[in-house]
């Protein structure tokens, strides 16, 4: 099992969703952040090092089985761009490995209660 | 764009070259009425109350929507303010309360208000401060029309719709009802039943119907996004709407006394009302059902307001809480998608009111109640026939040419990054 | 619920078969009087800004306590706009204003105000729109009463418990002070310091002993969850505030002025004085010190408004701040819950008022500084005493009966999930 | 802290031995003038509006910082309108409308409003309605310049600030300009356009370059908390702006009705002009630069609101706009942090309003139009002038001894964290 | 040490947290987010795919060591079901590998800095 | 490649992003939180274990690869510290392993894309 935690641009959230969902990826968790990447506006203002501002994103956080994690992450990629080429900005997708996953209603664990 | 532009531009030239100051002598005879000073100030205060409730009405209206369309839906709003603001002065006036001419009415020395800049009326009051006064219900009205297709049109579009429509449909309406035309003194309408809140509640209906539904209604729940800010919307629209009610009185009296007393009750009967139906329904009784239940106490109450005494007022109501509780359960059945219920509410009740008053008069007229209802029910139908068919035709017409329906990627972006580049609430994110 | 209903549904019944207009007879004498447009544009002036009030203080309330109760504080508020809207005008104006039958007054002609309706007072006001100024007030007392026990009581039974208590606590103080009972002409009262502020700082006292402390507290910090929403309605309450005193001199004069100058005097005097003393004790003015010192010199300078200049009016702001600090200091000393410093606020600066306007009278009475105070001390005793006992009755047997406090459960879940199935901030997570 | 104690207990001694009541005599004489109780009316309510302007600029500026700023941003509206509202009961409406001693007034009598306790001006209202009126103003002109150095100064520092520019600048100016001072009956002024806007925008540009800009401007863009209250703040400064320019008639008869309609089509005007403008440069109308063009026309409208017809007040508005619209681009360009562009709006649009009122008057002066332009341009520039100098030696002066800008650290944290200990929106985090 | 992170509905965070107190679990971090779990409500809608809406949820973080995942697991179910057989909806616990913890003020790391 | 997970006090941010800078650290993820860590105010209240009140803090998500990781967690420690000796609630950081990164504009991944 795997925690596929990605950040988009707010105004894509719908999109990403619906693509995830023709994927048959139903189970989502989503929350806002601030980021920052690509850091071209970092700059010296009057000497000093400035911190460039943040930027409104939103996290996704999906835990899916192994067979699944290609199938999502081609559902974000494909729903989170902007325009054909993307655009600074479009975001990011971080897979970390997730060990135990239990339903509370259930108390099932492992893999069904993805 | 560039078409209302040209517009404006035609509008401020015209200005300028427009006869100004040239109404003097004329004045002059009529200048005997003194000033009533009482009745001014109230009518200046109600002037400042009805504008309060655009702001008021934003918020309520805002608080409805999704995060992503707050400021849009706000705007809607605001730019009424502005734009019939402008267009209320430069011409509104003159064809509400100019001379009839039949479809509307018409005086050169209204444009502009120049040649009312220092007449008085028979009320004591200056001209000017009514021509303010009634200004501010032609700001509300298509501003109230918003709600039904919140969250899904091109602000463009939208303002030049609302400049139409007052043109086209609030003021003719206005000057058939009060402005002299053929419903006056027919068809009580206190403060504007017909003209303001059946028209607002068609009008919003047919675009509801024309350009469809949000995308995702109804499978998808769209959960306000700020209550508390639609309550206090609500706070300021039942305050304002002393202004509306009392203000129509044009007087600082009985009258008044009376109009803003019903107002009162009708208010608190509809959302207690609400409540208590919820109550039975639900087992809880919800913010939102409240301010809906004291909305339809409000709007029925308003073409009622100098007529009826206090059971009057709490009949009206209880009535227009429980029509509009069952008009809205009949649209979830139906579907369509009058996001937020100016027609289940504004129109509704705005029926209620406008046929129940007849029943509950303080003074009977002496053509009987059945003639009277027969007019209220004329009045209800010209309203709403009209104000139906011409913003059926406007829409269409916007829509093919400049656009009023959001693309669907706009649309899912929210209007607030698509039409404005702005996020209302910047604390939600780290800065 | 039920229950509720019935008297609900009673009420509706009786309001059809009353004798509505039938006094037309009786009034014909009285309308000599010419009505004064100025006083009565005030006066409808006053009522609204009294009526802007009652959302002010859900804001303000609704600001202060925690995320998960927002809507339900506010809805305290907006419901009482809503039940004792329709109450007053029933049946609550009859019992405080009517003739005196000792413990409350009544004239079936001011039930559902029907033979008032073209009524004129001896000031030149209608007398409906005293009723409906005086019925704000009536309207914010049990409003102001729920900060006491917010964030853990069940919303019908807080319905019921604010029709009983105004029904037999308010209109009957209001009736002894105001409306001709035994207390009226005694003690100064201008504007409600007595039958307000004090009755609403004892009843809450009373209610949050028994109703005991939310669960956690004093432990669990329990945060503001909207202090930038607590600004603007205590930016309302000032700006409300004027229509509450300066309305009370049911004049456009003179003592309008005065009373509208002290009040503005004293709310800056308090919230000054708040500042500097938290200045000293914690290097840090905090605004919600700011709001509370100007509470509580609003509410100091309300019985005084008429009757004191603006030295006096320094001095009461600045001394019912002092005061009141020391209480809350007293008050997390002693350890229980009045949540949001209803008896610390209105409670000790309604007393503190009450009792300091003595020696900054305008005009000393004929009667000596001293008996005045025994005057003063006799009103505050009187209605303390009696608002309390009765409180105590009306909670203990809702709590027994209907129910009053809510479960533990329900409690940490929150009003507005628990109690009205929403949540006041739909903003705060993706939607 | 101790000197600003030391001097509050040292007034507070002053006023307690003052010679309260001892005006009796002379006042006879006067009180012949009868009260015009609908002028009152609407002189109550004027006074009420404007009051309510301020809590409107504390939402408008605090939505337009930063979220740690929010508390902090809205308490310097909230402190001005503690602060200088027993300042100016105490001693600014005597130095301000006393009898003429060159720089400034000074009646003793007129100190703590004790000799005017029951006096009657010519207009037929109480002169303490007139004062409170007059207070008003005198409270919002400081809390406005807070806008140009939000987000970077010490809370202590900014309340001693305050109270010297009130005493030194606006006591100073509002007397030469109506009170009696040189320029009196010269330069139009009908409301304050270079009392008010003038000299808030050039006192702030003058500290905005003296403090320096906040750290990080302007590579890092810092974006609106909470756009949605920027807009309901600008609501309430629209309504609280009648007040502001119709009571500024002192009566309530014609030239309020002008007054009033002049103020809402400029207003008006503004707002549509920003907006056609974004949306041919930018393609998206901002809500900011909605509430950004209504504020340039309200600021032009207020010296002209009783000397200007509806084409001038057009004129006004959308001139106004344009040129703010370009002063905006130059700051950006010079780079200075004039952070809520209190000289980018009201200073540009006060100048543009002062000067270009000229053309568009109702009646052309006897001295001719050269001549008032003249008078017009002296008024600006000794405002300006007087503003901008005085301003920047109390500036250094506070900033060198009690200080005025924030540390880098206190800065980078926050002013609510800093320096009052707060966060203005609790619910943004679990609790 | 592990990363617990659970996601349950807000009307039981003061439950959850009082259950996790009693099993001596103090540390912890809560954010808000929206999710999206058995997705009964996903449909069709007039030939569309909708993206079903988000329900607001709670999101503990509760570093821990080894030995107190189970306890601190078993403090979170009982304490988060509605009911005793739970409703739809009652969430899911995630647990990841934790690799390092450092507490700042101390600069402290490891099992003595959780 | 790890992922830093820092709590920090929400008056610290612009200092600790300051400081990421300088160590040449641009990216970064930002979002609100609240948490509670010493729990010495968690007492009986009138016979019942109470829950004490969660503080507002902010969480910092950095994916860095390996040699990243101390530089950065230098620079936070550094910044994010009150005074000298640091003050209790100061925070915590979490260090976990990241498998997989992917930027979603270009589509590379590993290394690259972080
Ligand atoms: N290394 C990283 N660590 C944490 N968050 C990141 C990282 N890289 C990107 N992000 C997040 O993803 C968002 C979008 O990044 P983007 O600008 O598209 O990345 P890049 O600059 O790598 O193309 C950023 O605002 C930030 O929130
Ligand atoms: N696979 C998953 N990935 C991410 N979040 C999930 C996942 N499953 C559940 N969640 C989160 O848990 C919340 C509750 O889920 P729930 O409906 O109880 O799960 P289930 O449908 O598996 O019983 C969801 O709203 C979502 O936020
Ligand atoms: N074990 C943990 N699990 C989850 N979050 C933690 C843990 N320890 C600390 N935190 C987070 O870090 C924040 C600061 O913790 P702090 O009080 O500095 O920790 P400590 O008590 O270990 O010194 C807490 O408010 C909490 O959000």
């Amino acid at each position: 099992m795997k925690l596929i935690t990605a950040i988009i641009q707010p105004d894509k959230l719908d999109e990403v969703r619906e693509s995830l969902l023709k994927a048959e990826i139903t189970r989502i968790t989503v929350s806002r952040c601030s980021g920052r990447g690509r850091a071209d506006q970092v700059d010296l203002y009057r000497g000093q090092v400035v911190a460039p501002d943040l930027i409104n994103k939103v996290r996704l956080d999906i835990a899916c089985n192994d067979n699944y994690v290609d199938i999502a992450i081609d559902a974000i990629l494909t729903a989170a761009r902007h325009g054909a080429e993307g655009k600074i900005g479009d975001g990011k997708i971080f897979v970390t490995n997730l060990e135990r996953c239990i339903r509370i209603r259930t108390g099932e664990t492992g893999g069904e209660a993805i | 764009m560039k078409k209302v532009v040209v517009l404006v531009l035609a509008l401020v030239c015209g200005m300028l070259f427009m006869p100004g100051q040239c109404f003097g002598q004329e004045q002059a005879a009529e200048q005997e009425i003194v000033i009533d000073t009482g009745t001014t100030a109230w009518m200046l205060t109600s002037t400042s109350l009805v504008l309060l409730m655009t702001p008021g009405l934003a918020m309520f209206y805002g608080g409805l929507v999704r995060t992503k369309n707050v400021v849009g839906t706000m705007m809607h709003s605001f730019a009424a303010m502005a734009i019939i603001g402008v267009l209320w002065a430069i011409c509104g006036y003159a064809m509400t309360f100019g001379t009839s001419h039949g479809w509307c009415g018409w005086d050169w020395e209204k444009f502009m208000l120049s040649g009312i800049d220092s007449k008085m009326r028979a009320s004591g009051i200056p001209e000017v401060v009514f021509a303010m006064f009634q200004g501010k219900f032609a700001i509300i009205t298509p501003a109230l029309i918003a709600g039904a297709f919140a969250e899904r049109v091109k602000f463009r579009g939208y303002c030049i719709l609302i400049i139409l429509w007052s043109l086209l449909i609030y003021n003719p309406l206005a000057h058939w009802v009060w402005g002299g035309g053929y419903l006056t003194g027919l068809a009580k309408d206190f403060a504007g039943g017909t003209v303001i809140h059946i028209s607002a509640g068609i009008s919003g209906l047919v675009m509801a119907l024309y350009l469809g539904s949000r995308r995702g209604y109804p499978k998808t729940a769209m959960h306000p996004n700020n209550l508390v800010m639609t309550l206090m919307g609500a706070g300021l629209l039942w305050v304002g709407w002393f202004g509306f009610n009392a203000g129509s009185s044009e007087s600082s009296g009985l009258l008044t006394g009376q109009a803003l007393t019903v107002t009162q009750v009708a208010a608190s009967a509809g959302a207690v009302t609400w409540m208590l139906i919820e109550a039975f329904h639900h087992q809880k009784a919800t913010s939102l059902g409240f301010v809906s239940g004291m909305l339809a106490g409000l709007v029925a109450i308003t073409p009622a307001a100098g007529d009826v005494m206090v059971p009057g007022a709490i009949v009206l109501g209880v009535a227009a809480s429980i029509v509009c509780y069952l008009a809205l359960r009949l649209k979830s059945k139906l579907g369509y998608d009058d996001s937020l219920d100016v027609f289940g509410i504004h129109g509704v009740a705005g029926i209620v009111g406008a046929l129940l008053l007849t029943f509950f008069l303080r003074n009977v007229p002496d053509h009987g109640i059945g003639r009277q209802f027969y007019y209220q029910l004329e009045g209800v139908i010209v309203s709403g026939v009209y104000a139906g068919v011409v913003t059926l035709i406007l829409t269409v017409r916007i829509d093919k040419t400049v656009g009023l329906r959001m693309s669907a990627p706009a649309e899912m972006a929210g209007m607030d990054h698509s039409l404005h580049g702005e996020s209302g609430y910047g604390m939600l994110n780290m800065n």
